[in-house]
C-alpha cells in the first residue's frame, strides 16, 4: 500500500491545511488554535502558513466562537470553529442547538451554516473532569446538526474534507485516545468520505457490534479474541450519527441477527438506544436475541481512577457476546 | 433641531415611524381576534429603530434584529414588514427574508444575536466588503452572557459592528434596577475597551447622529461602539402581558409626553414641512403597507409537508422515510385517494 | 369525590406556596416570577405571602439563575429557579448538565443540590421559536438529574412536592398546554406522590401506549376513540423518566406484547428510543409485534401553521395502533 | 512594608506559599514519572492565593478556587492539600473536601464557579450568616458569559461576594492581549456597578489589604467587588503544555524578577524574622506537607463499584441494576470467586 502512514491528528491536520488552501472562505478559529497550533497539535502550523486571519485565537468564550460562527457563515464564510473539549460545549448549546442547527431552517435556506464544529471528546486519557464526556446522545437529538464520529486516521480525513465541503452544519468529534492512538494508511490527494455510509471495520457472520468513534478500536480487539474462539464477529462503524446509514444496520442485522451496540456515553437517553430503536423499526423480525447495550453508566464520566471500568474495553464487550450467543429464543 | 438630514428623510422618518405604530396596533388587534398569535408592540421605540437605520445604508450594511423593530425596518424595504406579518401567522416564509434585503429574522432567543452581529461584522471585515452591522437588543438581554461575550469579543477584533440597546425600562415585568447596578446600560463598553454612549431614544435625530457617527467610526476600521437608546415600552410587553400589574402609573405617563410619535411630529410641524394633511396621507400609507403585508401573508401557499424542508440542504434517509409516512397518513387521513 | 378540581397551573402554584410555608429554605427565582407572578401566574401571590426575599426576579440570565442556584444550594438552601420555556435551558446547559448534575458526585456527598428547577416545555399552543421544545432526550442523557414529567393536577402537586423535598436535583417539566388545559381533582394536604411509579391512565389489553406529560392526555383520546372500535388500549403515564419505572413498563409489555411509545420531540435521541432500548433489554420475549414511536420529527420544531402537523395527535396515536394490531407475527 | 500584619502571619504566610511551590514542584516530577495526570503548576500567583485568603477567617469566610489555588489554601487547613494530591491521583475522594473546610474542589469548567460563588454568597446573606465569599478565577475566564453573569447579578443582589481576578496574563496560549480589549480586568466591574480594583498580584500584603477592605465592605452588607491582582504564570500552563512555544523569553525573565517567593523573602528578611534557617525549615515542612500529602492520597482504597456512589443520594432502580451487572461482569474477571 503506498498511502502513507499517519496518525489521525496528522490526518486532521494535514486536511485543514488542504481545505484552506483549496477555499480561501474557510477560516479556522477557537482557543489556543493558532498560535500554540492547538492543544492536541491539530491546527500545527497553519498559522504559518495562512496568517492570523484565517487562523484566530479566540477570547475563551465558547457560546462567542460558535456565535460569531453563525454570523460569519452568514456573512459567507466557511467557519471551522474548534470547541477545546466537548464537555465545554455545553457553554455553548444555546448557539449550537438553538442558533447554528435552526439558521437555514428558520430562514427557508436564505442563511445557510456550512460550519464544521471540531471538538476532541472521549475518555480513556485520564483527563479531568468534562475533558471525556461523550455527549452524542444529546447531539443527535437536535434536529438540524450532522454528527461525524471517525475512527480511523483516513475516515478522518475523507469525513473532514466531507464536513468542510457541507452545506449544513456538522459536529466532527475527534476521539481523544484516537489523536495518536489510532494510526493507519491515509490516502493522498483529494479524498472524500460520503456521510451515511457504514463501514465494516471486521466482517463477521455470527453477531454484530455496531459502533462508532475510538470504540471501533476496541470492539475490533474484542472481535480478534472472539475469532481466535472460533466466533465470526462483525464490527460495523458507523462513521455517522446523523445521517445514520440505516440500510447497513438493517442488512447487518438481517444477516446475523444478533446485535450489539457499544458507545462510552451514559447509557439512558444514549445513542445505543436510537439504534435500537431503528432496528426495532426496520429489523426487528431478522432479531434472533433482544439487541445489547454495551455502554458507560447511568453516572456522570468518573474520576481517572474508575474511567477504565466506566469505558467499554474489549472484555465487556466479549462478555456480552458470549451471553447474547447463549439466547436461544 | 439641527440636524444634517433633508427633509425628505425626515418626512420619510415620521412616515416609518406611524407605519410602524399603525401595523404594531393593527397585529394587536389581529391578535385579539384570536387571527395570530402573541405579537410584541413597538409603540415607544420607534424613534430608536427608525433614527437608527436612517443612518445606515442598506445596500452595504446590515441590520439584526430583536423582534419588536421589524415593524420599523422600512428603510430595508417594503418587504422585512410582509415576512414580519407572516411570521405573526406563523407561516414558515416569515422567517424568510429574501436578498438582497440585509436583514435578518426576528430573534427570540435573546442575545444570541448579538454575537451572530459580531461574526457577519468579522465576515465583512475578512472579505474586504464595506458595511457595518446594527444589532439591536433590549436592556434585559443585556443581563445574557451572549451580550457580554459579544463586546468582548467585538472589541479584540475591531471589527464594524454597532450594538443598540434600545432600553425601554423593562424585560417584561423587570424593570431595569433589578436588570443591572451599572450606571446605565452603555457604560458597559468600559468592559470591552469600546466607546459607549447614551442617547434619547425617544428622539429619532439623536439616534441617528450617534448611530451616523458609530458607523463611521466602523468604517474608518476603529471597531465597534454600544449604544444606549433610552425610551420607553408605552404598550404591554406583548398581547399576553398585563403590564397594569407592573408598570407604575405615573412613570407610563410621563413616557407619553415623550412619545416620539407625537414629539417629532410636532419638530416636523414647526419646522413647516408637516400639517394634519401629511398625518392623514401617512396614516393611510401605513394603513395599507400593513394591509398590502397581511395580504400578502394570508395568501401564501402552505403544504404540511413543508415542514420538512430546509433541515439541510439535501433531507437525510430518516427524513425521507418520516417525510414518505406522514404523506401516506396525511393521504389517509384525506380519504386516501390523495396519494 | 370531594377533592376540588383544579388546573395544573393552580396545582402547582399551591404546592409552591405549600411548600415555601412548610420550609422557610425554599427559594423561587427567575424571570418575572415575582412582581408579575410569572407569566403563566404559576407563582402569583407568592410574593405577597411571603416577601421578596423568598421569590425573586431575577436579571435576564439562565446560567445565572441556575449557577446561583448551585451556590445557593451548597449554602444550605433548597432553590426552586424557573426557566421561563425550556428552550432557554440551552442557556444555562453548562450549570445544569456540567455542574448541578454533578456537585453530589464530585464532592462525594459534601454538597447536596435539592434543586427543582421548574420550566414549561412543549407545543400546541403557537408559542415562537424555541417556546415548545421537548428536550427529554437531551436531559434524560445527563447522569444526575432527575427528569419529572406531570400530566395531570394531581401529580403535578404530588410531583413536584417530591421534587422540592427529593434532595437531588430535579427538572420538573410543566406543559405549556397543560397549564389551563389540563383540570382534574386534586387531593388536599399533604401529598406526595413518588418517583419512579408510572401510572395506568387508563388500563387496556391489546395494545400499551407509553407516553409522558401532555400526550398523556392526547393518548387517553387516542383509547377513548379506540374503545369505542372495541379495542382495549392501555395508556401508561411514565410520570417520572429519570427515575423510570422499569418494573411496570415490563409488566405492561408483558400483558399486551404491543407496545407504541408517544412523544412529542425529535425521535432520533428521543426519550422514546430509550423506552423502546429499555423493553428490548427486559421484555424482549414478551413483544408479540415492534415496539413502534410516535413522535415529532426529525426537524427543529415548527412555526405556528405547521405545529399541529408536527406534534402527535389521536389520529396519528389510532393509525398507529390500528398498523400495531395488523401485524401478525 | 506596611502592614497590619503579625509578624508571626507574616511567617506564616511565606511558609504557605513555599508549600504550594514546593507541592507543585513535586507533583510536576510526579506526573513526568507517569504516577498522575495534567497538573497545573502554581508558580508566580502564590502570593496572589495567599495574600487574599489571609484576609479571610475560615470559620465564616468561604473560598472557591479554579484549579491552581488549592495548592495554596492552607490557610483553610492541611485537608485541602491532601484531597488536592487525590484529586491528581484520579481518585474520587479528591473532590471530597469534608466539612467544615470551607473550600469548594478544583473548577474545570472555567467560570462556572464564579456564579455558584454569588448564589452561596447569597445564601448567606438570606441566612443572616456572616462571612463572605471569595472566588478565584483566570485573566481568561473572564471571557465567559457566566463571569459577566456572575458579576452583573451580584451587583443587582448586593451579595457579599469577592471576584478575585488571578490574572497571570496567559490563558494556556492566549496572552490578555487577545482576550480583551478592556483596560485591565478590574474595569469590567463598571459594567457590574460595583467597584473594581486593580492590585500587583506579586505583592501578598498588597493582595491581602485590598482583599481586606473587600471583605469589610462586603460584611458592611454593600456587596461585591471585583480584583485583579496582577501577577505572572511562571511555569507550563499545565504538565501538557510548552509554553517555549509563545511565551517571550524576555518578558518571562523580568517577571521571574518578581517571582513573589524571593521578593517576599527579601522583605522578612530585611524586618529580621528570616533567614535560611526559616527558609531550610519551611522547605522541608512544605515537603512533610505534600510527602503527607500524597502517602494518604495513594493510600486510599477504592473498589471499582465505588463508581455508582453519590450521582444520587439513593440509587435508581436502573443503576442498581447497573451495579449488579458490573459486580457479576468484575465477579466473573476477577475469577469468578470473588462473588
Ligand atoms: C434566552 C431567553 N430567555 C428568556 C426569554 C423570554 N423572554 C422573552 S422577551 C423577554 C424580555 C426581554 O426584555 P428586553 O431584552 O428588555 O426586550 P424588550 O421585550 O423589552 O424589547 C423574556 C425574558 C427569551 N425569549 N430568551
Ligand atoms: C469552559 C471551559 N473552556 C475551556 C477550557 C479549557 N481550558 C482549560 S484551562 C484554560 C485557560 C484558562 O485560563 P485562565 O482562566 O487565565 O486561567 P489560568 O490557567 O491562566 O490560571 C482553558 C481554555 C475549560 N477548562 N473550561
Ligand atoms: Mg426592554
Ligand atoms: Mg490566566
Amino acid at each position: 500500500m503506498s498511502d502513507p502512514t499517519m496518525t489521525m491528528v496528522a490526518a486532521i491536520n494535514a486536511t485543514l491545511a488542504a481545505e484552506m488552501e483549496r477555499d480561501e472562505r474557510v477560516v479556522v478559529f477557537g482557543e489556543d488554535v493558532a498560535l500554540s497550533g492547538g492543544v492536541f497539535r491539530a491546527t500545527e502550523g497553519l498559522l504559518d502558513q495562512f496568517g492570523e486571519d484565517r487562523i484566530v485565537d479566540m477570547p475563551l468564550a465558547e457560546a462567542a466562537i460558535l456565535g460569531a460562527a453563525a454570523g460569519l457563515a452568514a456573512g459567507g464564510m466557511v467557519p471551522v470553529p474548534e470547541i477545546q473539549f466537548l464537555g465545554f460545549g455545553y457553554q455553548a448549546m444555546h448557539q449550537l442547538a438553538g442558533q447554528i442547527a435552526r439558521f437555514r431552517y428558520r430562514t427557508l435556506g436564505r442563511f445557510e451554516m456550512p460550519i464544521t464544529i471540531r471538538s476532541p471528546f472521549g475518555g480513556g486519557v485520564r483527563t479531568p473532569e468534562l475533558h471525556s464526556d461523550s455527549l452524542e446522545g444529546q447531539l443527535t437529538n437536535i434536529a438540524g446538526l450532522k454528527v461525524v464520529t471517525p475512527s480511523t486516521a483516513a475516515d478522518a480525513k475523507g469525513l473532514l474534507t466531507e464536513a468542510i465541503r457541507d452545506p449544513d452544519p456538522v459536529v466532527f468529534l475527534e476521539p481523544l485516545r484516537g489523536y495518536r492512538g489510532v494510526k493507519g494508511p491515509v490516502p493522498q490527494g483529494e479524498y472524500r468520505v460520503p456521510f451515511g455510509k457504514a463501514r465494516w471495520a471486521t466482517p463477521g457472520d455470527d453477531v454484530t457490534i455496531i459502533t462508532w468513534s475510538y470504540q471501533v478500536e476496541v470492539a475490533v480487539r474484542a472481535a480478534r479474541n472472539l475469532a481466535q474462539q472460533g466466533l465470526s464477529v462483525g464490527v460495523l462503524d458507523l462513521r455517522t450519527l446523523v445521517p445514520l446509514d440505516i440500510d447497513e444496520i438493517v442488512a447487518a442485522v438481517e444477516r446475523t441477527g444478533r446485535v450489539i451496540v457499544v458507545e462510552e456515553a451514559v447509557p439512558t437517553g444514549g445513542f445505543a438506544a436510537e439504534v435500537i430503536a431503528t432496528i426495532n423499526e426496520y429489523a426487528f423480525w431478522s432479531l434472533e436475541a433482544p439487541p445489547v447495550r454495551v455502554s458507560g453508566f447511568d453516572t456522570p464520566y468518573p474520576v481517572g481512577q474508575l474511567e477504565d471500568t466506566y469505558v467499554p474495553d474489549a472484555r465487556r464487550i466479549e462478555a456480552a457476546v458470549h451471553r447474547l450467543l447463549e439466547v436461544r429464543p | 433641531m439641527p440636524t444634517t438630514l433633508h427633509n425628505e428623510d425626515l418626512i420619510a422618518m415620521l412616515c416609518e415611524m406611524i407605519k410602524a405604530r399603525v401595523a404594531s396596533d393593527r397585529l394587536w388587534s389581529l391578535q385579539r381576534q384570536g387571527r395570530i398569535g402573541t405579537i410584541a408592540p413597538i409603540d415607544g421605540q420607534e424613534a430608536t429603530t427608525v433614527g437608527a437605520t436612517w443612518a445606515l445604508d442598506p445596500t452595504t450594511d446590515w441590520v439584526i434584529p430583536q423582534y419588536r423593530e421589524p415593524l420599523a425596518l422600512g428603510r430595508f424595504g417594503p418587504e422585512v414588514l410582509n415576512r414580519f406579518a407572516a411570521w405573526a401567522l406563523g407561516h414558515p416564509e416569515g422567517g424568510h427574508i429574501p436578498e438582497p434585503v440585509r436583514v435578518f429574522p426576528p430573534q427570540i432567543s435573546l442575545a444570541t444575536q448579538i454575537l451572530h452581529a459580531v461574526g457577519l461584522a468579522w465576515a465583512l471585515k475578512l472579505r474586504g466588503e464595506p458595511g457595518v452591522v446594527l444589532v439591536f437588543f433590549g436592556d434585559g438581554s443585556t443581563s445574557e452572557g451572549d451580550f457580554y461575550e459579544a463586546g468582548n469579543l467585538a472589541g479584540v477584533l475591531e471589527v464594524p459592528v454597532i450594538f443598540l440597546c434600545s432600553n425601554n425600562q423593562w424585560a417584561i415585568s423587570t424593570p431595569t434596577s433589578k436588570q443591572t447596578a451599572a450606571a446605565g446600560f452603555a457604560s458597559k463598553a468600559e468592559a470591552f475597551g469600546i466607546p459607549g454612549v447614551t442617547v434619547d431614544g425617544m428622539d429619532p435625530l439623536a439616534v441617528h447622529e450617534v448611530v451616523a457617527a458609530a458607523r463611521d467610526r466602523a468604517l474608518a476600521g476603529s471597531g465597534a461602539t454600544l449604544i444606549e437608546a433610552v425610551n420607553y415600552r408605552l404598550n404591554a410587553h406583548t398581547t399576553a402581558d398585563d403590564p397594569t400589574r407592573y408598570v407604575p402609573e405615573d412613570e407610563l405617563a410621563e413616557a407619553r409626553e415623550r412619545d416620539p410619535l407625537v414629539t417629532f411630529r410636532r419638530q416636523l410641524e414647526a419646522r413647516g414641512i408637516w400639517d394634519r394633511h401629511h398625518q392623514a396621507d401617512a396614516e393611510q400609507a401605513a394603513a395599507s403597507a400593513i394591509d398590502h403585508a397581511w395580504n400578502w401573508a394570508t395568501n401564501l401557499p402552505l403544504a404540511q409537508l413543508d415542514l420538512f424542508d430546509h433541515v439541510f440542504a439535501n433531507p437525510t434517509p430518516r427524513q425521507q422515510r418520516q417525510r414518505a409516512a406522514l404523506a401516506d397518513h396525511l393521504g389517509h387521513e384525506s380519504g386516501g385517494g390523495a396519494r
